[in-house]
Parts: C-alpha cells; structure tokens; sequence
C-alpha cells in the first residue's frame, strides 16, 4: 500500500476541498511558493484567485476570512507559527467564534485555522514553539489535533465542512510521522470523536497529537513487563469526546494523561476534572505535561526537558498502577 | 432619494436616539447606548447610496447605521430591550444590531474591527462575481487601531470594493483627535494609495454626493474610497456619561459643534407642513415601536445558549 | 471605621505606588479624565507625566510599556474592557512574559494590566462580558483576581511592585463591594497567597472574585440548615496556593468550586485535576462554571443564567454531601 | 568611525554569518538562520552613529545588527550553539541575541513586534532625563503589521527619540513588496507625521550618514526618524530554504541584487593591503569564536526553567 505522510495528508485534504466546493479558498504568508509544503502544487492546480498570498497582516486577514465567511465563503487559513494565534486571538475568540450568538443566529462563520508545525520546532525557540491548543479549546472554539495521516486527512475535511470556525493543530513532531493508506479509504473522520489507539486492560493514557505516537511505543514497551496499556486519542480538544473517555477508563479504571499544554488549566487538567467528578479510579490520576508558564529555552537539551517525554510517561503509569 | 427621504432618515435616527436615551433613564434599556445624536447625517447619506445587494458592518455607535439601512425601529427598539422580537433575537443589544437581510454584518463592539470583515466580505462578492460595494463606519479613535491601518492595505492591494467611512466627531470617548492622531486621518489612507477626500458629514445631501462617487468608483473595480466626514457628538460617548460627569468637552465647545444641526440642515429644505408631516409620522413609527418592544416577550433562560454553534456534535 | 469601596482600594493602591517610586506609571485610556473612575484624581495629584492617555492602539501600547519595562520603569496599563486581552494577548503572553527567560535572565518587565470591570457587565453583552484569566494563568502570566477591598488594595499594590507581569481582574460585580477599614492598616498581600475567607468543617468552596461574596451569602443560608462551609479564596488564580487549598480540603473533604470561567480547562478544572491527584475526598467534587464556549447573551435573563449562580452553588454543595 | 571600522564591521558580518551557514550545515546549529548576508552595510551604518547609551530592537534576521552593535562574537556563536556561555545562556537563540550591557533589547521573531518596545523604552530613558536613542530594525515585510503602524503613532505623537530603521531587501520570505504594500513605505512614515527617507542600504558610509542625521534630530527632541534602506538579501530567508528550493526570485535577479555587495563596496576604500589585515585579523577573531563555542559547556536540562521568572512565591 502506498505511503501517506501527515503533510500530504493535509495537503490532499485541501485539494479535495477546494475541488469539491467553490467556496473554499485559502490564504496565509508564502502559501503560493508552499513554503511550509502544505499546499505544494495548490496554486498550479486552483489558480491564484483561491490560494491567496497575504501582506503580513495577521489580524486583518483573519477578519477578512471572517467577513469572507460570512459572504458564504469557506476560508482556510494557514499560520506559520502557533504563536500567531495569540496574535488573532481576538479576531477568532471574540469575533468569528462569537458572531453566530451575538446575531442571533443569523450568520455562520466556517473559518478553518490551520497551523503547520505547532509546539516545538527543534531549534525554533522561545516565540515559536508554543502549543495552544488549551487556549481555543477553553474560549470554545471547535479545536482538533490530529495524530495521523488518515485523520489529519478526515479532520481537515470536516473541519473544513463545518459551519462553525475550527482551529487545526498539525504538530511540528507529527508532521513526518507516515501510514500505508489505500488512498480510495480516505474520508471525514468527524470532529469531537476520539478513537482508541490501542486496546489494554490495566491503564488509560490519554494522548493527543504527536504524543499519540508517543503512547503508542510506551504502551508497545511496557507490554513487553506484562503492563497492557489502552491508549485513547480523543482527537478533537474541544468538544471532547466524553463518551469514548469514559468507556476506556470503565474498563481501565486507572487514567493517565500526556499532553503538551502548560499544566495549569491544561488540557490535561480538564480530563482529570472529569475523572474526578464522573469516573471511579483505582488510583489518583496524573498527568505529564510541560511546566507551568513553560517558554521553550533554545538549547535542544533544555527544550526538550520542558516537553512531555516517554520515561514521564512510563514513570506515571507506574505510578498509577503501583499500588495495584 | 429625495430631499424628503433624506430628512425622514435624519429626523427617525434623532428621534429614535432621544426616546432610547429615555428608556435607558427609565432603566427598560439596561446597559446604555451611545448615542448617535449629531452624526445622522452620514448614516442617511452613506446608506442613500447604496442598492440592497449592497453590504455595511457598523460600530458600538450604530443605531444610526441601521435604522439609515432600513432596519425596522420595532425590532430595533425591542433588541436594546433585549427582546425574543429584537433584531438579534434579544442576543446582541445596542452593540451588535445585525440584520443579514439586509445586508448589515453586524455592528462591533471592538474598535476597528470591522473594517477587515467588511473588506473580507467585499472581496467575496465580487469573488461571487457580484458587484456588491461594502462600506464600514468606524470613528476617528478607530484611526489608530493597527488592524484597520492593516484593512486598508489589504483593500488597497487587492482593489476591493469597499467604502471606508470614518466619522471623525473628534474625540475617541474622552481623547481629542489632535492627542491621538498623529498626521492627519485622510493622509492616512492616502499613504495606502486610497483616494481619500474630507466630507462635511452635518450635510446628508454633501454625504449623499460624495458616497455616489465612491460607489461608482468601486463598482467599477477601481476599488476602495476613503471619506473623512467631519461631525460632532451632541451627546454623551454613552449614556454613562450621563451620570458620571467627565470633563473633557467645554460647554462653548458643545455649543458651537451643535450649531450644525444635521436634522436642522436638511429640514430647512423641506417646506413647513411636509416636515411637521414627517415628524408626526415618524413620531407614530416609533409609538408603534415602542409598544412593541415593550410588549415584546424575553427570551427564555433556558434557550441563552441557542444559536452559540451552527452544529454541535 | 471608614467605608473602603473596591475602586476606591485600587484608586488608593495606585496612588501610594505613583508616590512611593518614581518608576511607577500608568497608561491607558480615557485614564486622565478618568472615565471608569480608576484614575480619579491621579492626574492632578501626579501630572500628565505620570498619566498617560494613549490613542486607542491596544497592542503598541502594550508593547510600549514593556520597552519602558526593560528601561526600568514600573507601568501599569489600565483596559477598559476584558476582551482588550485578547487583542494583546501576544504582547503579554509572547513577549513581556517570555523575555526573562528567552534572554537568559537579563531583563525584567514588571508591568501591571489592570481590566477595571471584569465579567458580566450588565447589559454590555457579548464582546464586554468575558472573564479570561484562567487564559492568563495558563499561559504562566501571575494573575490575580481580588474579592474585598482590602485585597484589591494590598494586591494592586504587590502586582506594581512584583518583577514580572502580572494582571489584575477586577470583576465588574465586585467593583461596588465595601469594607469597614482603618486606612492605617492597608497593606500589600502577596501574590500567591490565598486566604480563608470563611471557616467551616463540611465543604470547602472554592471562589474567587466576586464569586466569593456569593459563596459566603451561599455560606450564611446554609449555616441555618446546619451545613457548615469554608470559603477559600484563592486571591491570585496563578501562580496557585496549593497548601492553603490543601489544608482547608484536608480538613473538610468535600470540594466545590464556583468559577467564572468557561469550564473547559477553566480555574476549576485545574483545582478539580488538583483534587484528583492529590486530595482524599468523601465524595466527587463539584465545579460551577460558565458553561462552555460561553459567549454573553445581551438580555439580562439570558446573561444571568450563563454566569455561575448560588443555586447552583448550593445545588453542588447539596450533592457532595449527599453520601453524608 | 573610520573607513576601516566599517569594513570590518560589514566583513566581520559577513564572514560570521558564512561560517554560521556552515555550523548549520553541519548541525552544530540546530534550526537554522536567517543570514544576514547583503544587508551589512544597513547594521554597520546604524550602529556607528550611535553612542554606548543609546539601545537597539533587532528582528529574527539579527546578527548583523548586534554584531555592529559590539557583541562579541564569541558569545554570539555560542548562544547559536545553545551554549551556557552564549550571549543569553544558550536560552534565546538566533533570534533572540541580547545583550542589555550594549543596550541591545532583544531580537524579536515576531515580525512588526520590537518597534513598540523600542519607542517604549526610548520613551522611557527620556523621562529619566537620559539623552538615550532607539534604534528598530524591521524588514519591508513589517510594515503591514498593524502594531508597527501603531507604533509609528506613539513614537510621533510623543516625539520620542527613536529611529526606525526599515531593511527593504524585497521580500517578506517570498512575497515580493510590491505584492504586499500598497502605497509606498516611506509614505507610510510621512502619514503619521514622521520625516522619511530613502537610502541606499548598501553603502554603510550612506547608511552612516543618514543615521547621524536621525540621531541628531531625536537627541534635540524633534522626534522620530524613518530610514527606508534600500537593501537585498543575498541568500536563503531562512537556512531551510538551502534544502527546499522555493521559486520566487530569479537567477538574474539574485545575481543582479548580489551585484552591490557592501563588503566590496567598502573594501574598495581601503588598500589593499589594510583589508587584507582587516580580513585575518577577522579570520582570528571567527577562529576562536569557533574554537570557544565548540568548546563550551551545553546548559544543564535540570535548570531548563532557570530565568522564567524574577521572583516565585
Ligand atoms: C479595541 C477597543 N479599544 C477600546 C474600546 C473601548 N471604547 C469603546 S468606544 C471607544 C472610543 C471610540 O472612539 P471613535 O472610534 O472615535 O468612535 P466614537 O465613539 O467617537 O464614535 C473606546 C475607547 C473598544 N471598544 N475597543
Ligand atoms: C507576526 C509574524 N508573522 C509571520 C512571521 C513568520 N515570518 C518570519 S520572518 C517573515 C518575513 C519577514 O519579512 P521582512 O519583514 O521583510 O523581513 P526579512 O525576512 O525580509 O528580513 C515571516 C513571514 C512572524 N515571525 N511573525
Ligand atoms: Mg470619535
Ligand atoms: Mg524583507
């Protein structure tokens, strides 16, 4: 079967997007040359009227996405970097995600933001390794951070699709990550539907994004001790896939969470508020997240001591399963 | 339009004004409004332009931008009292008057923010391949906001058809223009390459002339026009104001700005009976509106998250 | 004793800060004049040196004040509106927060944000209405959010003299609260210290801001029905007293929090994920928040049953000690 | 400053950035840089106008600009190494250099961000009573950010001494300036009242002169100075682009923009055999910046979170 990485995942989602439905266009910085390879190839094949190159004028093109919208329009736009969103954090919190209400039900506002290569970019630093997913997802903004190709792909489409705006997070570690894809399967995965990434007994890992992947070889690792660990890939941050949540850690009864959100009101903190409040637990959750207020040093050793890392990860299993 | 039409517009917008500003005293307007009183004359001659296709995004100040629009004072009225019948279901307020019917993308609580929607949905139409003009109003304060600096550009850039209409009544709330603008307001727009041209915005028949002018400007595709029209606020930023007393605004000063009366103006052009004609008809509009919004059921508690998503899983 | 109202704290806070350093400044706007009241009098008593209106450029004036920062001055920046935050959320969460470490501990940017007003101002609606300082803490900005009087005073004063940034809330419905205070005894309160505002045995509740004056009356009606309530109030949201939180739930057992925040990855959600790893409870937490996505309905009913209420409160204080 | 202690500083620029394409190739530089090469002339010229108490802004292209403000070299390699030695512990990277003991303030990534905190902080030591200058470096691309523009308000309104300085190489990545500005740049300046110049940004003696000239004018209170230079940059955006090829300059044109090189354009006014020595003498100088980097200490992963804060509770 052919190879499908995530990149091309996504640029396959846009393509199929753009030729499905006239009123997809995208814009964002140096998307015409695809200097992030994301719409490599789009502006050949779709022309300079629907992949727009934009001045540097973050806050004013995100608005303009918003009143193209709301002409029936359906904007894509690209971020070079996560941390542009705090950048429009008012165009999208308080203007397109608030339109829909505030008009009484008069308008819709399907903007798809995408970022290309959020958290950490080896060697990219302080100003351009944030993740922040939390952010939108506690504003309410509809908030999906793949994993996969094939749901990178099915996540882009219905992002694309849905009437309301959707904020897409591509991290920068999962970008290269490949599937074996018979391309013809390919199709919408919905947003708020996580899946479960691996089937086990004893442990819940929630993950998301490229910590997915993480999980994964940490549940393949401590199979080999005789642990047998579920891994539940919501998928979507926000709205969460509450249902799929709660009938892992039914079965588990013992919950981990690895996200690479600051802990405070964290993603993270979110799920185990949940358990709290819903789920009988065996033993106290936990949590492997970056520190508190995290600004990502330059220094590779010192970057990749803030990020949620695997031996974290195997340490808060134990943790959780120590007094089994 | 007709000399006539255009004070009917004026006249409805002053006097909708004065009888909000009496239900915020009588606490049935719960918040306040900022007052349009003084400025109707470019709302009336802005929107006298414009076909019905044609598209507008208003301001925090923005009574005057909808009512010229065509908005129905009923439901107008009922959505400042937060009504089921209001514009916006009781949902948006003074603030946020929004009628897609009519072409009006909603009015903006935050300074300077619509001018990009407004470019963005300009774009779009024409994109459509209609000739849809838009035209955003924004203040004089909304001048220094960086994301409309950067809205002219993209509408500079990409010839689209949008009016920027910045009514300079000279003060941003309590900030005189001359503190915060630095260069002038025309020079401005004119540094993006946009035509921009002073218009005395106390005239709605001098508004009227100058957004013709842009609007055939835009339908051809030559693309944005920029009109500094020159007002003054009678009244309060917001009725707050009201009852906290700032001192900002000599009382000689506020004397002088309201000795051009835009609804003076252009009634002085009708003859006596027509006038006292249109009053009593508009002064019947708005009992009318009145009993209605009052009248008007609240919405229901357990429906004030409708309408927050399009689709929710 | 005198009455201290809650702006009138603040008004107080500034001025013994203007007086007492000389690097203390305050911009904003409308300040001179002082239309939210903030200011009243600095103007005269301090000069237009000190007092500094600023043309409505939310994000160069952000930026400005932490130049002025670097250089060794103390601003504090007064926003008329929560939402502005969100306009410079990049100015306050990527740049003043980041350049300690981003430049290896060589600066310092102790700037104050000040939103006079935040949460529900009655009838403002939609784009006035937010309450996002659990944006701030997870971000790692220190943020306080004062109930009384005399924290309002002592907090303000701690923020203008704390080294980092730091953003005060002040909720629009505790802008109007009074205390009986001598003046003598105002004094600053540490960032990072909460207190117990009122004692009891049964359930602690966790509240903070104007939610604290409704846990109380919530506290005084269910003292009559035998329920006995401490009141924690956490008085800074980050970074959070956990050992104040700590002894007052190891003592009771019993846990709600009330919050203003959406309730996704809200404050409540990270002391409900608190709670979960480390606290023994006699039954599952409760949190009262704003429900998700929250955006502010203009009519008042509507804008009422969107924000955390009492009977919610004494509903969630009812089903923990339930099992009782 | 001499003839001579331009060319150094442009060659010194130059030859630093070379060597520091090749520590990415080699990986000792981990992420990459944006090379500086061709633009010398602007960050030689600039900085030898000023004074050791005036402080400078720098962007994510910012080696030039603190290397012609004095860094030492070593200490710069260092920081691109991730050292603990590095200008800012290995912390910032690329682009973020800072040294506050040369009043350098700190590189920026975000694009259009540092202008505001330079006006601040100028803003700042004149209120001290400090004679202080501020220098901002930005590129063409900047100025379609709404907070630069905002900046350009504050900084005329308040007549605060800052000196804006705009690097014009052509591009903002790949989007030619024609494509992403409407009007004219310095057009843009002379809008908020600021008086702007064109220069040529490859000649460091022009860039010298024009810069004495802002410099004065702000130390005698007049206010802010806008320096369009005129520049082309010679190589990658970025050092990613070594490895994807984006198409959007042509060969003549990359040959015709490397065609006034500032470093032979200065070397021309030297002997020589005075630029030979000029030239080792830099050699020795990257030769043990090179040795000192390499040979330094990585930051320790316990202390990752080491300078986050001023003070913890
Ligand atoms: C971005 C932003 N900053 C500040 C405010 C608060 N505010 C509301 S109206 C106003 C003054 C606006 O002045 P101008 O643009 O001249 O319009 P006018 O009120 O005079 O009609 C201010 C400061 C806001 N709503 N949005
Ligand atoms: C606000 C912002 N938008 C986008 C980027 C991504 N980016 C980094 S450099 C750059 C181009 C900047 O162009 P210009 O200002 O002309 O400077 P140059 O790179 O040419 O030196 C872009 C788009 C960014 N860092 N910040
Ligand atoms: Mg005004
Ligand atoms: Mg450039």
């Amino acid at each position: 079967m052919p190879k499908l990485s995530y990149l091309k995942a996504m640029n396959r989602a846009l393509a199929d997007s753009l030729d499905r439905d006239q009123s997809v266009f995208l814009l964002g910085e140096d998307i015409r040359v695809a200097a992030s390879n994301l719409t490599a190839g789009l502006l050949t094949r779709f022309g300079p009227d629907r992949v727009l190159d934009t001045p540097l004028s973050e806050q004013a093109f995100t608005n303009f996405a918003t009143g193209a919208a709301l002409a029936g329009m359906r904007p894509v736009i690209e971020f070079q970097i996560p941390s542009l969103l705090f950048l429009v954090f008012e165009q999208i919190a308080n203007q397109a995600h608030k339109f829909s209400l505030m008009t009484g039900g008069q308008c819709r506002v399907p903007v798809t933001y995408v970022v290309t290569g959020s958290g950490s970019r080896t060697g990219w630093a302080g100003q351009h390794s944030d993740h922040p997913y939390t952010l939108l997802a506690h504003v309410g903004v509809k908030t999906v951070v793949p994993a996969a190709p094939t749901d990178a792909y099915g996540l882009l489409v219905s992002a694309i699709r849905d009437d309301d705006p959707v904020v897409f997070f591509a991290p920068s570690a999962a970008l290269g990550v490949r599937e074996d894809v018979d391309f013809t399967t390919l199709a919408p995965v919905p947003v708020g539907v996580g899946r479960v990434a691996r089937s086990g007994d004893d442990v819940t890992v929630v993950a998301i994004g490229h910590l997915v992947h993480d999980a994964l070889s940490v549940a393949d690792e401590l199979a080999g001790h005789g642990i047998s660990v579920e891994v539940f890939d919501p998928r979507t941050v926000y709205p969460l896939d509450l249902d799929g949540l709660a009938a892992s850690v039914a079965k588990t009864r013992r919950l981990v969470v690895i996200d690479d959100s600051n802990r405070t009101s964290g993603f993270a903190a979110e799920i185990l508020a949940v358990a709290a409040e819903r789920f009988t637990l065996d033993a106290p959750p936990r949590r492997v997240t970056r520190p508190d207020g995290a600004v990502l040093p330059f220094a590779l050793a010192l970057d990749r001591a803030i990020q949620p890392d695997r031996d974290q990860l195997v340490a808060a299993i134990n943790a959780v399963l120590e007094d089994r | 339009m007709s000399t006539a039409d255009l004070y009917r517009t004026v006249r409805l917008i002053r006097r909708f004004e004065e009888r909000a500003i009496e239900f915020v005293r009588s606490g049935e307007i719960v918040g306040g409004i900022h007052p349009y009183v003084g400025q109707e004359a470019i709302a009336a001659g802005v929107c006298a332009a414009l076909t019905p296709d044609d598209v507008i995004t208003s301001t925090h100040r923005g009574h005057g931008h909808v009512l010229a629009r065509g908005v129905d004072p009923r439901q107008l009225l009922a959505e400042l009292m937060g009504r089921e019948s209001g514009l916006n279901k009781g949902r948006g307020g003074s603030m946020h008057a929004a009628d897609f019917s009519l072409g009006i993308l909603g009015a903006n609580a935050i300074v300077g923010a619509a001018a990009s929607i407004a470019t963005g949905a300009a774009w779009a139409h024409r994109r459509q391949g209609r000739d849809t003009v838009a035209v955003t109003f924004f203040g004089d304060g909304a001048m220094n906001e960086g994301m409309l600096l950067e809205a002219l550009n993209l509408a500079a850039l990409w010839r689209v058809p949008v009016i920027f209409v910045c009514e300079n009544n000279g003060y941003a709330t309590t900030m005189p223009v001359e503190s915060a603008v630095a260069g002038s307001i025309t020079g401005r727009a004119e540094a993006f390459g946009i035509p921009a041209y002073i218009v005395d915005g106390q005239d709605p028949e001098t508004v009227l002339e100058a957004t013709t002018a842009a609007v055939e400007r835009a339908r051809a595709g030559e693309g944005p026009t920029f009109m500094e029209c020159m007002t003054y606020r009678f009244d309060a930023h917001h009725t707050f104001e009201h009852r906290a007393r700032l001192d900002y605004r000599s009382a000689d000063q506020v004397a002088f700005g309201r000795s051009r009366d835009p609804v003076v103006i252009q009634g002085a052009r009708l003859p006596d009976d027509e006038r006292a004609a249109v009053d009593a008809e508009i002064e019947a509009v708005l009992d009318a509106a009145a009993g209605f919004a009052l009248g008007s059921a609240h919405p229901d508690p357990a429906e004030a998250l409708k309408y927050l998503y399009a689709v929710m899983p």
